[in-house]
């Protein structure tokens, strides 16, 4: 194993896959040059026939990607930021997620959009959502969200050999973060999530960049007696919902840790799927670090007070364990 | 790769292609008859918007492709749907929301798409299509085998911005790909002159890209544009735009009439273009040429509603789909359904 | 007080608002004739000015709303089905739902965005959606969905009189549904829900056209010995969570009933929001009855066993008492 | 309604005209050089995309409008925001993230805004002030005191589908909307040839909207134009087309040299733009028609540099906005903030 970066890792599953299969193309608006240096190199190794620089037309780009894909290319169209995802959102949400259905099954639609999601550097309300919500309320695209290098490339490579359409979306804060790659063919299944840290006493849920503030948060809490459970679900569509409710069956806890916008965010999912299923477990409230219902702002400090951190989830799983011992007269 | 490939620019169809589109058009006809009529009687599940009037353009653009070529189509796709190849009979218990037809009884009218004919897709997001025709263009390219891929769209759909983001990037690719603008003077309820600002056929030409109105109801003419722009596809030449004008003889969707509280088109536009119908056009066509006989229409028209007729039986006897059908398309699995 | 169908009072509601302010325009793709009937007869009374027929360009039309509002003209933009926000989805989701805050609260949106949601006539995928999850998601959005005429015409007029974007949901299979509707100058508030049953043994909270399913269910619930209380938000943004709560306080168990798709659905979200503050009320699991994360097919059939009804909701019901039983030994 | 509805129809600014569009040319100049200087000594928060070289495009435009006109602004919006009205120290307080801030700090660079002068702000979508633009336009119809809207967009933006549904909504409506379309020949890293299919100035021409194509490096001939332009939308006649070819001297992003490892364009094609500057230009004008002294610039130089050092220490005293911005400009409460 060799320690690569986030980016680098997602590079490589780009070129693996792209020697692999002659018939994955991908574009996007300036991947050429390449923005978040995920594409760097490609134009080069490839060839302008299948590495293309686009002009700024999102909703043409989501739509031919459903259409090569479907006619027998797959495509990996690039967004750039996630927000861009609301340009071409219509054949997404209208077509991509759709149309395997709508053709009685005939239709494969092997496309991989990707994007950037997550504030941290005041790129301001425009450059900084969080939309995975969105995208899992469609009901027909998947979606990746990878907290690691291994995990990055590993789950983008098996995005780029399904046949389902797929949003994987980049952590753009993660993007220099270091970590070991796997040699060789390493590939990440879909919807099963993984344990980052094993503990006995609550179970932290967390997405993406938040797998960091999560696994920083168990540090503080380990001090303070209380042993977390970090699980990372990896994909959101599908969703390991058997691989959390095993965590919370074990602990009667849970703190779900997200990004993202917290009415109808993947926090509140997670904890309605574990008030329901995971019911029994639960010894105490289900809590949510998440963003409150705004976007975000560009001075920093607003921007900081927003965002979900170790902090915060070290105050969530605190305020449990409190009300836990309230109740326990 | 496709003997299409060898059609060459000649001006006007053989006798045989012309039988031959006189045919799928009186199919396109028939089957949406009776359609019409099975939503009248409240015997189909959705709506239909029927093509009735139109078949010329899908029957003139179509007689150039074969089933590696790629169209999309419109909420109005049954015409596109038919001359592509696709079978009455699926198309029929499709919209029957039976599990024989084409999409399983999942797509219905709106959605009805047959991938084994290159055709992907009927689409019910006005120009939902114009996009997906450019990705199958741009697969096509990348195939290298002469593919092309023709988009059809109303005139309405023409006001959608993707498709000056289409008309921009094919003309910069030279992608294989056909623009057919059904212009039938209609957006649903609404002269196209209140909705649509200056020369539609004109708009395609700052891109750089060919662009040619011609008469819609006039297969021959369909036949023979359509026959150019997809030569030039063929080629590698690039986009081409066509504007077909056109007028549909039925509402907007059958159901209108049950909603509709004033008229928005004179009774004497709809008899004036009935008159203009292109059925009859193109068997007297023949007919004065010697190629088809006397009562040839009427055998082509019995054998044509005999097999529509078997197709009603045939979609009547289907069953309807079951959520398996739902779940072999889907994502979902049995343990999702129902309550949780 | 007079019976009128739900579509009349949205009629009226358009009617009395722009006589009130001159300033009100309502536009859209096919507002003259109208395909719903909610805008029959306001060209005949306002003019081509003021109620203007489009072009297809949802694009367009949704910025435009944000722009004209902004400039000083609150704006109806009347989207049709709401399968067709996603092709006007940017101006909703970047510019109205952020822009208030990116100015640092100069602008005010009087926008309202009027759509048809839910499935129930085999209108197939494209014309079915429930997608007020991606809305409430948005952070900047207000949304409203009524359940009965009065609370049509009421949280409409409140909506054309705000100072924010609000997406106004039409539960389009209840168009025809008659009702009382208060006379003279009838308005609800956003933000506060109304129980439209009271009971004490269980919280169903419905939304939308799904509402008649939690009362027919309650019916049913009734002879079996079962209260049920049936609260109705009426507004998802802002959500009444203290409504919700309260009544849960009291019966102690809840079933969220929704017609949009299950994950990081509105029924999750209201979910969670009970598993975390209303945690200790708790007696039993939070069910969600909502749609199967796919979009609807046309068959008939299939699309009724997708969609939410009286009996989903009396199985969910019984489903956890059921289980309350099997925990009392 | 506004003084400005007197400007006739001439061809050339009067020398106060010339002087006051100089003036705003070189307070936008002199403000992103300190904010780009700011920016690469880490002093900001976020990323600025500076307008230097494109000034002449934003003051020939401005000078025609009154702070009830409207204009919608892009990611490179600082040069629009000054030269309608926008405050320097407002600007610079602004892109430090300080309460005084024209947004309090909200926006940014990228979003900066003041409604009370009719900027209804830069934009960080690409295209996506145009329809908010053209709704502007329709307030303005709609109230009837001759007010217009202007909406600044790139070359690279022109491919956006929006642009299309705009051009074609106002050409119907007669919206008293002007389209400036600054060609600076780049799209980010992108050669406009690249991206960019046929003629960009003829796509408005099918709509039945006139266009032209000007050298935006010449206030004189953009204020033409634009004079042109603004009159025909005060007098009703509806929207008109200005494509105004200009550069950016600077990159498409200060932080671009981080993370940019092969030159997109040649040092000589900067330089040769770099002699093209259009502050030098105005100024000699203005001095060869004895309208300006010899040391006139300069003097206008050092009131503007007084000015902007005056803006800098007022953003750096300034304080940082507390929550209470964000729960005034948003739907969120105190109590919402945090985990819960
Ligand atoms: C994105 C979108 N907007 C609006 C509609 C509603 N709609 C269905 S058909 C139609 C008119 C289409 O007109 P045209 O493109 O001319 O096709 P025609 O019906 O005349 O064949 C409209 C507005 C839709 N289906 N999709
Ligand atoms: C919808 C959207 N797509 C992509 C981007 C990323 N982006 C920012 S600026 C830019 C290029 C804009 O080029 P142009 O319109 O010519 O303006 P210029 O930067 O040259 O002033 C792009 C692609 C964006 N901000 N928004
Ligand atoms: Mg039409
Ligand atoms: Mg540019």
């Amino acid at each position: 194993m060799a320690k690569k970066r986030l980016t680098q890792a997602i590079n490589e599953a780009y070129i693996e896959e792209m020697d692999r299969n002659s018939r994955l193309v991908l574009y996007g608006e300036d991947v050429e040059l390449s923005i978040f240096g995920d594409t760097r190199g490609l134009h080069g190794r490839f060839g302008a026939s299948r590495v293309r620089n686009t002009p700024i037309s999102e909703a043409a780009l989501t739509g031919m990607a459903v259409g090569a894909a479907m006619a027998g290319n797959p495509v990996i169209c690039h967004m750039m930021f996630s927000n861009f995802l609301y340009t071409g959102f219509d054949a997404i949400a209208n077509q991509a997620a759709k149309l395997r259905l709508m053709t009685g099954g005939q239709a494969r639609i092997p496309a991989t959009f990707v994007a950037a999601i997550g504030g941290g550097t005041s790129t301001a309300a425009q450059h900084s959502d969080t939309p995975y919500p969105l995208l899992m309320n469609l009901g027909g695209v998947q979606v990746a969200v990878p907290s690691t290098p291994a995990d990055a490339k590993g789950l983008l490579k098996t995005a780029l050999r399904g046949e389902n359409p797929t949003v994987f979306l980049i952590p753009r804060l993660r993007g220099a973060t270091m970590g070991e790659v796997p040699e060789g063919d390493h590939l990440v299944p879909f919807g099963k999530a993984v344990v980052h840290r094993v503990g006995s006493d609550v179970t932290i849920v967390a997405i993406g960049a938040t797998v960091s503030h999560a696994l920083g948060a168990a540090e503080t809490l380990r001090a303070r007696g209380i042993e977390a459970e970090v699980v990372d679900p990896r994909t959101l569509v599908p969703l390991d919902e058997d691989a959390i409710l095993e965590s919370v069956a074990k602990t009667g806890r849970l703190v779900v840790v997200d990004e993202s916008r917290d009415r109808c965010s993947a926090a509140s999912h997670i904890a309605a799927v574990v008030a329901d299923r995971g019911f029994h477990f639960l010894k105490s409230p289900v809590r949510r670090v998440t963003v409150p219902d705004t976007s975000l702002p560009y001075a920093p400090g607003l921007e900081k007070a927003l965002l979900p951190d170790a902090a915060k989830v070290v105050a969530a799983v605190s305020a449990i364990f409190g009300d836990a011992q309230l109740e326990a007269p | 790769m496709n003997e299409v490939l060898t059609d060459r620019l000649v001006n006007e169809p053989s006798p045989a292609q012309l039988l031959a589109m006189l045919n799928v058009m009186v199919t396109i006809r028939r089957t949406e008859e009776q359609l019409g009529m099975d939503s009248k009687a409240g015997k189909l599940p959705g709506n239909v918007h029927l093509y009735i009037g139109q078949e010329a353009v899908a029957a003139g653009v179509c007689a150039h492709l074969g089933d590696d070529d790629f169209i999309t189509s419109t909420h109005r796709g049954h015409g596109h749907f038919l001359a592509k190849g696709g079978k009455p009979r699926e198309l029929i218990a499709e919209v029957h929301g039976k599990r024989t037809g084409a999409c399983h009884g999942l797509a219905g009218s709106m959605h009805v798409a047959d991938l084994s004919k290159g055709m992907l897709g009927a689409n019910g997001i006005v120009g939902g299509g114009m996009a997906i025709a450019a990705g199958a263009a741009l697969s096509a390219q990348l195939q290298g085998r002469g593919q092309v891929a023709v988009v059809f769209f109303g005139d309405g759909a023409a006001s959608e911005g993707v498709l000056s983001e289409v008309f921009n990037i094919a003309a910069l690719w030279k992608l294989p790909l056909v623009f057919v603008c059904e212009n039938n003077l209609y957006s649903e309820f609404s002269p196209s002159a209140t909705v649509t600002a200056g020369s539609l056929v004109d708009r395609p030409r700052p891109y750089g890209i060919p662009t040619t109105s011609i008469d819609g109801n006039d297969v021959v003419a369909v036949w023979a544009a359509a026959g150019e722009a997809v030569s030039r596809a063929r080629q590698g030449l690039g986009p081409s735009f066509i504007e077909a004008r056109t007028y549909r003889l039925r509402g907007h969707l059958e159901a209108e009439a049950g909603f509709i509280q004033t008229k928005y088109r004179t009774d004497e536009e709809v008899a004036s273009w009935a008159k203009r119908d292109p059925i009859p056009a193109v068997a007297a066509r023949l007919l004065a040429q010697g190629y088809l006989a006397e009562d040839g229409l009427a055998q082509i028209d019995s054998a044509v509603m005999l097999e529509v007729a078997e197709a009603v039986r045939f979609a009547e006897a289907s069953e309807v789909p079951d959520m398996s059908y739902v779940e072999a398309a889907g994502f979902i699995r049995s343990a999702e359904l129902g309550s949780r």
